[in-house]
């Protein structure tokens, strides 16, 4: 096999020449060059403001997508497997979907104070039911025929779920869990900036409300570097497990 | 198991989740947090205004040529990246970017780009949605039977046949799936569009609500915005379900 | 007790304060906050998004004091709310900017920028559209969230007018934009309108009567102070939010000492019944509500 | 061993319609018989198969194994599946070791039983290849060594040797016959293959489409072990020779009935 | 009508491993020849004749039909899969159009074609099923009608009798000698039963395995029409013996050098 172009790192770079030369060109003020943008990000990072954020927003972004994973595969692969649960939940998972996640602030404090416990429970109702909707569908679609066999050899619903139907259904499930980890750190930064102002949040809120548009998009690639971590190894993580899944692709040889 | 045997099961979790609802809001409810019976009460005179169902009209126009636009942009673009790697290898990047930039946060730079009418609302209910859409278009084409795509093309399908007569009904659960996440996410772009940049409509109306500390109404009006998107969820169940000629879950 | 508050084995006490989108009006409070916590309280500040949020957690005790528009205050405490206003924060800092020239009967039809209905600019914007358009002429309401982002709309040309504050008004006349007007100030037709003042919780102000007052009058020292020297705002500014660009603050500050908006001990029964009064033709709230009712005004006749 | 009685089922399509597969059905098969099992494509082979194996619910009727009700799968039965029913994402090793590491047998051995049976199969060399990189007929061996893995007492083929070449196919025979001899294990063998059917079986149980019938069940006297000279008899000539009679007339007869 | 020359192919399996299907093959049909191919399990003769449909990319060698090379699949080549490659969401009638759709036949006709290749096959009344619904042997032949509805002047055919039982395939034999009798089709078979070999091919080719080599081409000197009588003959006995000792021959010899 040759070797790869790092394909990422090519278009990021085509990316940020655009951007560069947009921003030169356009001169307004709202859509500054990365180049700017850029330095801006350098006097933030010296001025340490960066470092802090990053660290406190990270601890709640993992706070929250592990709660996420966890409860969204379990809710999940039940209510693919079981249609009773299906039709217990289906409703709240797609209400709570599609609700604006910020509606349920009151109810958050109420519950949980202004504190870190908010902001978590946001990044869970963010990221969580993406998983749920997609662990479900695709436990519902893996081919009964596999179902059939292990169980004529004895499976108990355990090892049906575990050996079977989960291996089966990971290519889609990895889909939501891609999707979940982008739902959670919007989740993360709407958390800061709407709920209780702090972090990445307040550096945007307020950046924002100065116009300081290099500000803002400097902590936009913050956070856009650190979700890009997180996806990656969430791939990384899919890679490995669908590496079996035969190639529906052209064009890869 | 019928569909009517379903029926317990809803009822059972309803009830649960209404009383704790009420208990919760008796107990505990403050300003902000309205009970049960008072939100209820609330959607029902809701309903009953012309004030509801003009908001519903104009949030209604964004919100259905937003998602057709992420529909028709995104369930092609998911095939596309989910058959030809290299270019999925090159595109991936923005993919994830789109997924997890915070949309607030483009907001205002949505707003001096392009206004704040509404080509801006219809922007910004398709990019809420899309991701949703393409990531499942693209993990269902992956799942086609590959031998399927050879099948056909010993029979002489084009790439144009092989899309729309192999890979689009093979990866029509998971494509499926991507559109009802994606109605979800559309009817949540819609009212955070009008709440954090125009508040026109059903956002306006949150506001004003919010405002005026009215809690009842705040909460009748998301529950009608909630029922709106259920709704069209199982309308697009339904749509599967004739599209497909199987039973669907 | 509070739930919010605690008392410390020494005999302080530990609370929290609410603040949204701390601005330039909101500087002189956290500048009394630290007055507070020289001796020797634990003062938290809370940032929050909404002011909605603040006064659901002033009304649980979460926090002892919030500031904000007073309408969500008055509406709380129409519904029994334990809240009572104890300061003003910020005068009446509204005016209609619009393109030169221009009256009400101009912008017929026309797009107005709005925030949602039941704000305070809104209220005073559509009594103004009522009394001084003729023939029912009216302009097209839009709305767009957020002082600043309308300032931008207006410049943008999306909108004919809108209502600004005091610190937009600035930029917009400092960005050397001459094709915009005022074309009426809320501060003189509404001279005793107060949009924004300072909130208490009611538990609070019983049990630690001292703390309250300590905090009441730093705030009323603070605005003294900027009013003999409006340099004192500026100083404040740069402590507290040092991102601040300086000149305009300067600017503002002018400005507000000019027009009298920093004055917390300017709020009396008669100019508080005023502002419910316009709320209540605003339709925010029911008549029926008195100046007793919302306000507690012992602490700033204490300070004076 | 295994015992049918008044067995029916009928299966009901999405078009609607409803397909009788298996029609009052009763069927007694011995501990240690090799049953085979002849009859057209649709009769409802695969269905009584199945049913026995516990994987579908039947309309009505019971069958009984070893004196217990079959309610659902049993590890005293193990099955080869018509269409394979592999793992795609699990190796060759992991697919055959499957049924043993779902009954709970430790890595180390069922490693070295799955290597063992990989190799009678001849398959040697392709452990770490998954199924879509294996022709047919090795997709289909890999089926057949995961059944024999578990060392059942009944073991029910559906058409386990159909995608494999005659040499093949032979060699498995067998290598089938021998273990069934060693062990007291009880075969259900469906196949196409007349000459396999008489080869193999006690009894060859010949069954009728439309509904899925048993229309005759006819004993195999020849005696064991049986040498592939068998093929020359004029015994084994007369029982085939019967066999392809009766089908025939079977099909011709549902053809004409259309 | 088909000249292969040269051709080589191996894959690279997701261990990494390196599996040589076909070395140095070279073969020509003539047109409107039968030809049927033997091999032992895994050999190749699925990629030859993938090969040959245009689906596989081949490393190295040349593939000529009727004067064209062949980069692709063509309407002049229809193909009946081993694993039948059906589309799951699709009616028994929808997947035998499917061939007719692809290549533009309206609607009706094609819907017409299709009943009648249906009925052939013996699956009248099965039109509205999907192939869940269906047993294996249905499965096979709705993907051998879904081949012959598109008529074309190469038919490739693999395995595609391996799932039917013997009267039901006697049957679609004589239903594919007479459609390639009437028309100047050419058709590569792939089987695993010698008899089929002999009694439908003008020449067998043999195959041997790792790598995939063709070991020897046997003409079949029999008169045609070939009666069933045939089979009693000794110029068919003699051919299919011979058959048979080169293909175990070749299984012992690939046994012993492992
Ligand atoms: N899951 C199913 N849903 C609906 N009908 C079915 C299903 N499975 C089987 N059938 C029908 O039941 C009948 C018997 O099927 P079965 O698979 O048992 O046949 P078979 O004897 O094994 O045939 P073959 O030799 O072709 O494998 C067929 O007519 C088939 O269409
Ligand atoms: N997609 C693939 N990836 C990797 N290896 C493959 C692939 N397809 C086939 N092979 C290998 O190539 C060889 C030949 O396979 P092929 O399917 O052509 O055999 P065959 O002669 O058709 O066998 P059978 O009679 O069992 O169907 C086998 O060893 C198989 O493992
Ligand atoms: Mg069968
Ligand atoms: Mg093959």
């Amino acid at each position: 096999m040759r070797a790869r172009v790092p394909a990422a790192a090519v278009s990021l770079a085509t990316g940020a020449v655009a951007w560069e030369l947009i921003g030169r060109l356009a001169g307004v003020s709202f859509f500054p060059p990365l180049s700017t943008v850029a330095v801006r990000l350098a006097e933030m990072a010296a001025a340490g403001e960066i470092l802090q954020s990053v660290a406190d927003s990270l601890v709640n972004l993992l706070i929250g997508f592990t709660i996420s994973l966890v409860a969204g595969l379990l809710v999940g692969v039940a209510m693919g497997r079981y249609r009773k649960v299906e039709a217990a939940l289906g409703v709240y998972v797609y209400a709570l979907l599609t609700a604006p996640a910020l509606v349920f602030a009151p109810i958050f404090f109420s519950l949980l104070g202004d504190g870190r416990g908010s902001i978590i429970a946001v990044v869970v109702m963010y990221a969580t039911f993406v998983i749920i909707i997609n662990t479900a569908s695709a436990i519902q679609s893996v081919p009964a025929h596999l179902v059939e066999m292990a169980r004529s050899y004895g499976a108990s619903e355990r090892q049906v779920l575990l050996r079977v139907l989960l291996p089966a259904a990971t290519p889609m499930i990895m889909a939501g869990v891609r999707l979940g980890v982008g739902r959670a750190v919007t989740g993360m930064i709407n958390g800061e900036m709407f709920i209780a102002v702090v972090g990445f949040g307040h550096i945007v809120t307020e950046a924002g409300g100065r116009f300081d548009s290099a500000s803002v998009l400097a902590v936009l690639l913050v956070i856009i570097a650190v979700a890009l971590g997180a996806v990656w190894l969430v791939q990384a993580v899919d890679r490995r497990l669908t590496g079996w899944v035969p190639q529906t692709s052209r064009g890869s040889q | 198991m019928t569909r009517r045997g379903h029926l317990p099961y809803q009822l059972l979790t309803f009830v649960i989740f209404a009383v704790s609802w009420e208990v919760y809001a008796r107990v505990r409810g403050g300003l902000l947090i309205p009970t049960f019976t008072e939100t209820v009460g609330a959607s029902v005179k809701l309903l009953g205004s012309a004030e509801l169902w003009q908001a519903l009209y104009a949030s209604n126009q964004a919100l259905v040529l937003g998602f057709a636009l992420a529909v028709g942009v995104g369930v092609p673009l998911g095939i596309v990246l989910g058959r030809f790697r290299t270019l999925e290898r090159f595109a991936d990047v923005y993919l994830n970017i789109l997924l997890v930039t915070p949309m607030a946060a483009i907001i205002p730079l949505l707003g001096m780009s392009v206004g704040y009418g509404l080509a801006a609302r219809v922007i910004l209910v398709a990019i809420f949605a899309i991701v949703m859409v393409v990531v499942n278009s693209r993990a269902g084409v992956r799942q086609v039977d590959p031998s399927l795509i050879e099948m056909a093309r010993s029979f002489g399908a084009n790439e144009r046949r092989i899309w729309t007569r192999v890979l689009l009904p093979g990866a029509l659960p998971a494509i499926m799936t991507g559109i009802r996440l994606g109605i979800g996410r559309a009817v949540t772009g819609m009212v955070l569009v009008e709440l954090l940049m125009v508040s026109t409509a059903l956002g306006g109306l949150m506001l004003e609500y919010r405002g005026l500390l009215k809690a009842p109404q705040l909460y009748a009006t998301i529950v009608i915005i909630l029922a709106e998107a259920l709704l069209l969820i199982s309308v697009a169940r339904w749509g599967e379900r004739k599209l497909t000629g199987r039973s669907v879950r | 007790g509070v739930r919010g508050t605690e008392t410390n084995p020494d005999g302080t006490l530990s609370f929290s304060i609410a603040v949204t989108e701390p601005d330039i009006t909101t500087v002189p409070i956290l500048a009394a906050v630290d007055v507070v916590r020289q001796a020797g309280h634990k003062v938290e500040v809370v940032e929050l998004a909404e002011p909605e949020l603040a006064i659901g957690g002033l009304a649980e005790g979460a926090y002892a004091f919030s500031a904000e528009a007073t309408s969500p205050a008055l509406s709380a405490i129409e519904q029994e709310a334990p809240i009572r206003i104890v300061a003003d924060a910020i005068g009446n800092q509204w005016a209609i900017y619009g393109k030169s020239r221009v009256t009400c009967d101009d912008l017929n039809g026309r797009p107005f920028g709005i925030f949602s209905r039941g704000a305070v600019a809104t209220a005073m914007t559509e009594e103004w559209v009522r009394t001084q358009c003729t023939g029912g002429r009216k302009p097209e309401y839009l709305t767009i969230g957020g002082s600043d982002v309308r300032a931008q709309a207006l410049v943008a040309g999306e909108i004919d007018a809108t209502a600004l504050e005091l610190a937009d008004v600035v930029a917009l006349e400092r960005s050397g934009d001459s094709s915009f007007t005022q074309v009426v100030d809320f501060g003189e037709t509404l001279p005793d309108l107060r949009p924004q003042t300072v909130y208490a919780n009611t538990g609070f102000l019983a049990e630690h009567r001292d703390v309250a007052q300590l905090f009441v009058s730093a705030l009323v020292r603070e605005h003294a102070k900027i009013n003999a020297d409006p340099r004192h705002l500026v100083s404040l500014v740069k402590t507290y939010l040092p991102e601040e660009e300086t000149d305009d603050v300067a600017e503002i500050a002018e400005r507000s000492v000019e027009a009298g908006l920093f004055d917390a001990a300017g709020l009396t029964e008669r100019n508080m019944q005023v502002t419910i009064d316009f709320f209540v033709r605003a339709g925010v709230i029911e008549p029926g509500m008195t100046a007793k009712d919302a306000t507690d005004l012992s602490f700033i006749k204490a300070a004076a | 061993m295994i015992e049918i009685r008044g067995l029916s089922k009928s299966f009901v399509g999405q078009d609607g319609g409803r397909v009788q597969a298996l029609s009052d059905v009763d069927l007694d098969v011995a501990e240690n018989e090799f049953l085979t099992v002849l009859g057209p494509s649709g009769c409802g082979k695969t269905t009584l198969l199945k049913a026995v194996a516990g994987l579908v619910p039947v309309d009505s009727g019971e069958i009984v194994v070893d004196g217990t009700k079959v309610r659902g799968p049993g590890p005293d039965r193990a099955m080869v599946f018509q269409n394979f029913a592999l793992l795609p994402w699990a190796t060759v090793l992991d697919n055959v070791a499957f049924g043993l590491e779902l009954r709970g047998v430790g890595r180390a051995e069922r490693q070295e039983r799955a290597r063992a049976l990989i190799a009678m199969v001849g398959l040697a060399g392709f452990e770490t290849k998954r199924p879509a990189e294996l022709s047919g007929g090795m997709q289909q061996r890999v089926g057949i060594a995961r059944a024999l893995a578990v060392q059942p007492r009944v073991l029910l083929m559906d058409e386990p040797f159909g995608a494999v070449d005659e040499q093949t196919r032979r060699l498995l025979q067998e290598e089938l016959l021998s273990i069934w001899e060693e062990s007291r294990l009880t075969v259900v063998f469906i196949t196409h293959s007349m000459e396999e059917a008489v080869l193999l079986g006690d009894r060859v149980v010949l069954m009728s489409a439309r509904p899925g019938q048993i229309a005759e069940i006819v004993p195999v006297p020849l005696e064991r072990p049986r040498a592939r000279s068998l093929e020359r008899s004029g015994k084994y000539a007369e029982i085939t020779a019967y066999l392809w009679d009766r089908l025939r007339d079977m099909h011709e007869e549902h053809r004409a009935a259309r």
